[in-house]
């Protein structure tokens, strides 16, 4: 099956905006609350494995970007499931009832962009430890200022000489 | 392509027929191996032939290479700048990126690779053409391995 | 019984890298296991957006130590493929033969660590004593012995040194004559049947439900493998057949990367062949690197590194450095969730040998 | 409980006195001379290092022809060898580590990162000055150093032993206070 017949196959979805970007990777991009439906109607159609669980900031138009990277092993395909939520109100649904890998992706989106998963049980501290920032994967967190302020105002323990 | 499942007792003495090869063991420091042709060491500039361009100091992606001005080289030559880079060892991470950005070839990385000092500051250094290192190790040879 | 807490590492001999299990124990038998990574984060994901496209390689090789040149390959497609460019013929040889020779110095080094893991020290001499022929051979072509900066987006970064190629088979036919060695040491080794066959039995519908993926699922006769799903570098053109086993247990795991050890011996012959038959020079298109701007979209490429699906998911806005980049490590699918639910019912001493049967590389789940 | 620990603080106190009083004899050189000849060094790879240590510690290189060994808990240990970049999850464990180690210790920082931060000079999450934290002994340039160079690391961590100058832990002593101080501003809590 070529690109363009699985994405039309796709489309057949309500509110799903299909876009092929290159051999073998299609984009699919639904609104937030149709993502759990659009996310097990991929599974039913072949995209059954979920490889990750991608999580871009986009500051300007003030949204998260949670794609989720699914791939099909009989048809060769990958496909990107994006939806986007708002960046004051970063909860969203697991999809831990349709992968339960899902439950370590989602662990980390939340340390690293703190997004919260509703109905995820484990959301504890996962890489990081101790942490008090802002979520470090955020586009508004500096880690050169971070750095900056934090370990190189530290004075050498031996009188800056050594 | 299948292997025997099958187990003996006197597998783990198999090990014993090694004994009577030649060990591959290199006997550093005895013996002295030398690195490969392309080996990516420390690095050589030749000062005369820099224009100081920055150019590896904008590649580096270690913000290792800092331009410090050299007044001697002032008003060389049109287009040259009296700046030469000076090299932090602590950031370094033997890329090679300056080497391959350097418009006049200049800027070389030669086989030597060993720095060892309780000092931090002996790991900056503006390197040119002579003194490869500060140490005298950059002699591959075993009698300057030692040092003393 | 009363119920024991125990800290697995960071500082412990049996540990892959830099990790800690806190494991709950009844006797010696783990209830409870609970893994805890993060002592290797760099935060490479926000370095990245402060790097130039070329800048990368540099960085990203570190993401798994003793499988470097898979983490910059990864990269380095999804670049091009944001780029649209197309890595020359012979590049994309040389690339398949530094990822293939990665390979085996990684199983390499996982027969050291497994031998290690079960007391079996003397292959851990040997198989981490071969492995640096390898590195020599690394040294040559790329300059350096663990992090070789090689593979850049737009091909490798140097052809082949003069008779490069005949040296490559000469470490080969010795890796081959070590192998039936290993055989008869190891493979066959009481001590390592008794300790592997019928531990950690993991079953292919288990692996497909929690998207194992490399030679760990095709131990258990799931038959995947990006280099045959997502063909990249010379792969295509490549000669070579899935391996598959059907038990899933910890024996089916090494045997599982020595028949594949044989299988990359193999597949490195193939191409240095073909490379004896090639024109020498082209092999990179090398853009500008300090302006190269890339066009806005995403990518996504994959590479089948030692342990499992490497992937990249990499975001441009059109500037100079990428937007986002996204790693998705093999070992964060077996390495957490499947290693937590794996090591239950295990006795105390196959913990870190699990580990090591699992392959589980720290660095990339932290990254 | 706090009685116990009194006694224990001050049978630190004798057992230091104890070994100045030794060194103040002549049978220090011999004793030096012993501890160089036999360094144990701590089974502990913090970063990419570790990698290299593998064929240093195995045939290829062989590190037990120097009478070094890697062994498996820090309290029996002489060398702690902090192996690339220190993230400050792992310095937490590293200074736990270097604190269970018994007099006289030695730190040996390998490549770029401990020295000052290397390829991860901005990331937030790794140290750049690792001696900011804990007394180092002996720095090796290289990313990764190679397996040559940190033998010769090891030679000169043997000659420094020798002359008196690998004192590092004398160091960590008497600037505790500075030291702790700034270990304190890295960590919210300690455990």
């Amino acid at each position: 099956m070529s690109e363009q017949e699985i994405a039309e196959r796709i489309a057949k979805f309500p509110g799903a905006d299909v876009e092929v970007l290159r051999k073998g990777q299609i984009a699919v991009k639904v609104p937030a609350e149709k993502g759990h439906d659009a996310a097990a109607y991929l599974k039913k159609m072949g995209f059954a494995h979920l490889v990750a669980v991608e999580y871009v900031d986009w500051i300007k138009e003030n949204e998260f970007e949670l794609v989720y990277n699914l791939f099909s092993y009989k048809m060769k395909m990958r496909a990107f499931l994006k939806v986007r939520i708002p960046r004051d109100k970063p909860e969203y649904i697991t999809f831990m009832d349709l992968w339960p890998i899902a439950m370590t992706h989602e662990r980390e989106a939340h340390e690293m962009m703190g997004i919260v998963f509703r109905k995820n049980p484990n959301l504890t501290p996962f890489i990081l430890e101790d942490w008090k920032n802002l979520p470090p994967m955020r586009k508004d967190f500096d880690s050169r200022k971070y750095v900056k302020d934090k370990y190189d105002s530290i004075p050498f323990a031996e009188g800056g000489e050594q | 392509m299948t292997i025997k499942r099958e187990g003996s007792l006197f597998s783990p003495f198999r090990a014993l027929k090694q004994l009577g090869k030649k060990p591959h063991t290199v006997q550093i420091p005895k013996v002295v191996k030398p690195p490969a042709e392309r080996y990516r060491g420390f690095h050589t500039n030749d000062l005369e032939k820099c224009i100081g361009c920055g150019n590896c100091s904008r590649i580096c992606p270690d913000n290792a290479i800092k331009m410090v001005p050299f007044p001697e080289y002032a008003k060389k030559e049109p287009g040259s700048m009296p700046l030469r880079p000076q090299i932090d060892y602590g950031r370094c991470c033997f890329c090679a990126l300056c080497v391959e950005v350097c418009p006049t070839g200049s800027l070389q990385m030669v086989k030597t690779f060993t720095h060892v000092d309780d000092k931090k500051e002996s790991f900056v250094f503006i390197p040119d053409s002579k003194v490869v290192h500060e140490t005298p190790d950059f002699v591959l040879d075993t009698k300057d391995l030692r040092r003393k | 019984m009363k119920e024991v807490d125990l800290f697995f590492g960071p500082q412990h001999p049996g540990i892959t890298g830099n990790f800690s299990v806190r494991v709950k124990i009844d006797g010696d038998t783990v209830v409870k296991a609970q893994a805890i990574p993060g002592f290797l984060h760099r935060g490479f994901e926000k370095l990245m957006e402060m790097r130039h496209w070329m800048q990368g390689p540099p960085l990203i090789c570190r993401i798994c130590v003793p499988d470097a040149d898979h983490s910059e390959t990864g990269y380095s497609m999804a670049v091009e493929r944001l780029a649209g460019i197309e890595v020359p013929e012979r590049g994309k040889y040389i690339r398949a033969l530094t990822l293939e020779m990665s390979r085996l110095s990684a199983y390499l080094f996982y027969f050291a660590g497994y031998g290690g893991s079960i007391g079996l020290y003397t292959i851990a001499q040997w198989a981490i004593g071969d492995r640096d022929y390898l590195l020599d051979l690394y040294e040559e072509l790329t300059g350096a012995r663990v992090y070789h900066i090689f593979n850049f987006p737009g091909g490798p970064r140097w052809d082949t040194p003069e008779g490069f190629e005949d040296r490559v088979d000469k470490v080969m036919d010795y890796l081959e004559k070590r192998l039936k060695e290993y055989d008869k040491l190891y493979f066959n080794n009481m001590v390592f049947l008794k300790r592997s066959q019928d531990v950690a039995v993991m079953k292919k519908s288990y692996a497909e439900k929690m998207e194992v993926t490399g030679p760990n699922a095709r131990a258990t006769g799931w038959a995947i493998d990006v280099r045959k799903d997502d063909p990249y570098a010379a792969y295509p053109d490549l000669d070579f057949e899935l391996i598959t086993q059907d038990e899933g247990d910890s024996y089916a795991r090494v045997m599982q990367r020595r028949l594949e050890f044989q299988q990359s011996i193999d597949l490195v012959r193939q191409i240095t062949k073909k490379l004896r038959s090639m024109p020498r020079g082209n092999v990179r298109l090398i853009p500008n690197a300090l302006h190269w701007k890339i066009p806005r979209g995403e990518a996504y490429a994959a590479v089948e590194s030692s342990k499992g699906e490497l992937g990249y998911y990499v975001v441009s806005d059109g500037g100079i450095s990428p937007y986002r980049m996204q790693v998705r490590g093999p070992s964060i699918s077996h390495g957490v969730q499947v290693y937590e639910e794996m090591i239950v019912g295990q006795r105390l001493a196959d913990v870190a040998a699990l580990m090591f049967s699992l392959d589980v590389c720290p660095p990339d789940i932290d990254r | 409980m706090v009685d116990d620990e009194k006694i224990v603080s001050e049978d630190m106190g004798v057992q230091v006195e104890k070994n100045e009083n030794m060194e103040m004899r002549s049978f220090g050189t011999v004793k030096r001379w012993a501890t160089k000849r036999s360094l144990w060094m701590v089974h502990y790879c913090t970063g990419c290092g570790g990698i290299e240590l593998a064929p240093l510690m195995t045939s290829r290189y062989d590190m037990e022809r120097f009478g070094m060994h890697p062994m498996v808990t820090p309290r029996q240990s002489d060398v702690l060898l902090i192996t690339g970049y220190v993230n400050i999850k792992t310095l937490k464990r590293i200074i736990r580590t270097y604190e269970q180690m018994p007099d006289p210790k030695y730190v040996i920082a390998f490549g770029s990162c401990p020295i000052n931060g290397g390829p991860y000079w901005d990331s937030y999450a790794t140290i750049n000055h690792l001696d900011k934290y804990i007394p180092i002994d002996l720095y090796i340039a290289g990313c990764m150093p190679r397996p040559q160079s940190i033998v010769r690391a090891f030679e000169d961590l043997m000659d420094m032993i020798q002359d008196g100058t690998a004192d590092g832990y004398m160091r960590y002593k008497k600037y505790y206070e500075p030291y702790k101080a700034n270990q304190e501003k890295i960590f919210r809590k300690w455990w």
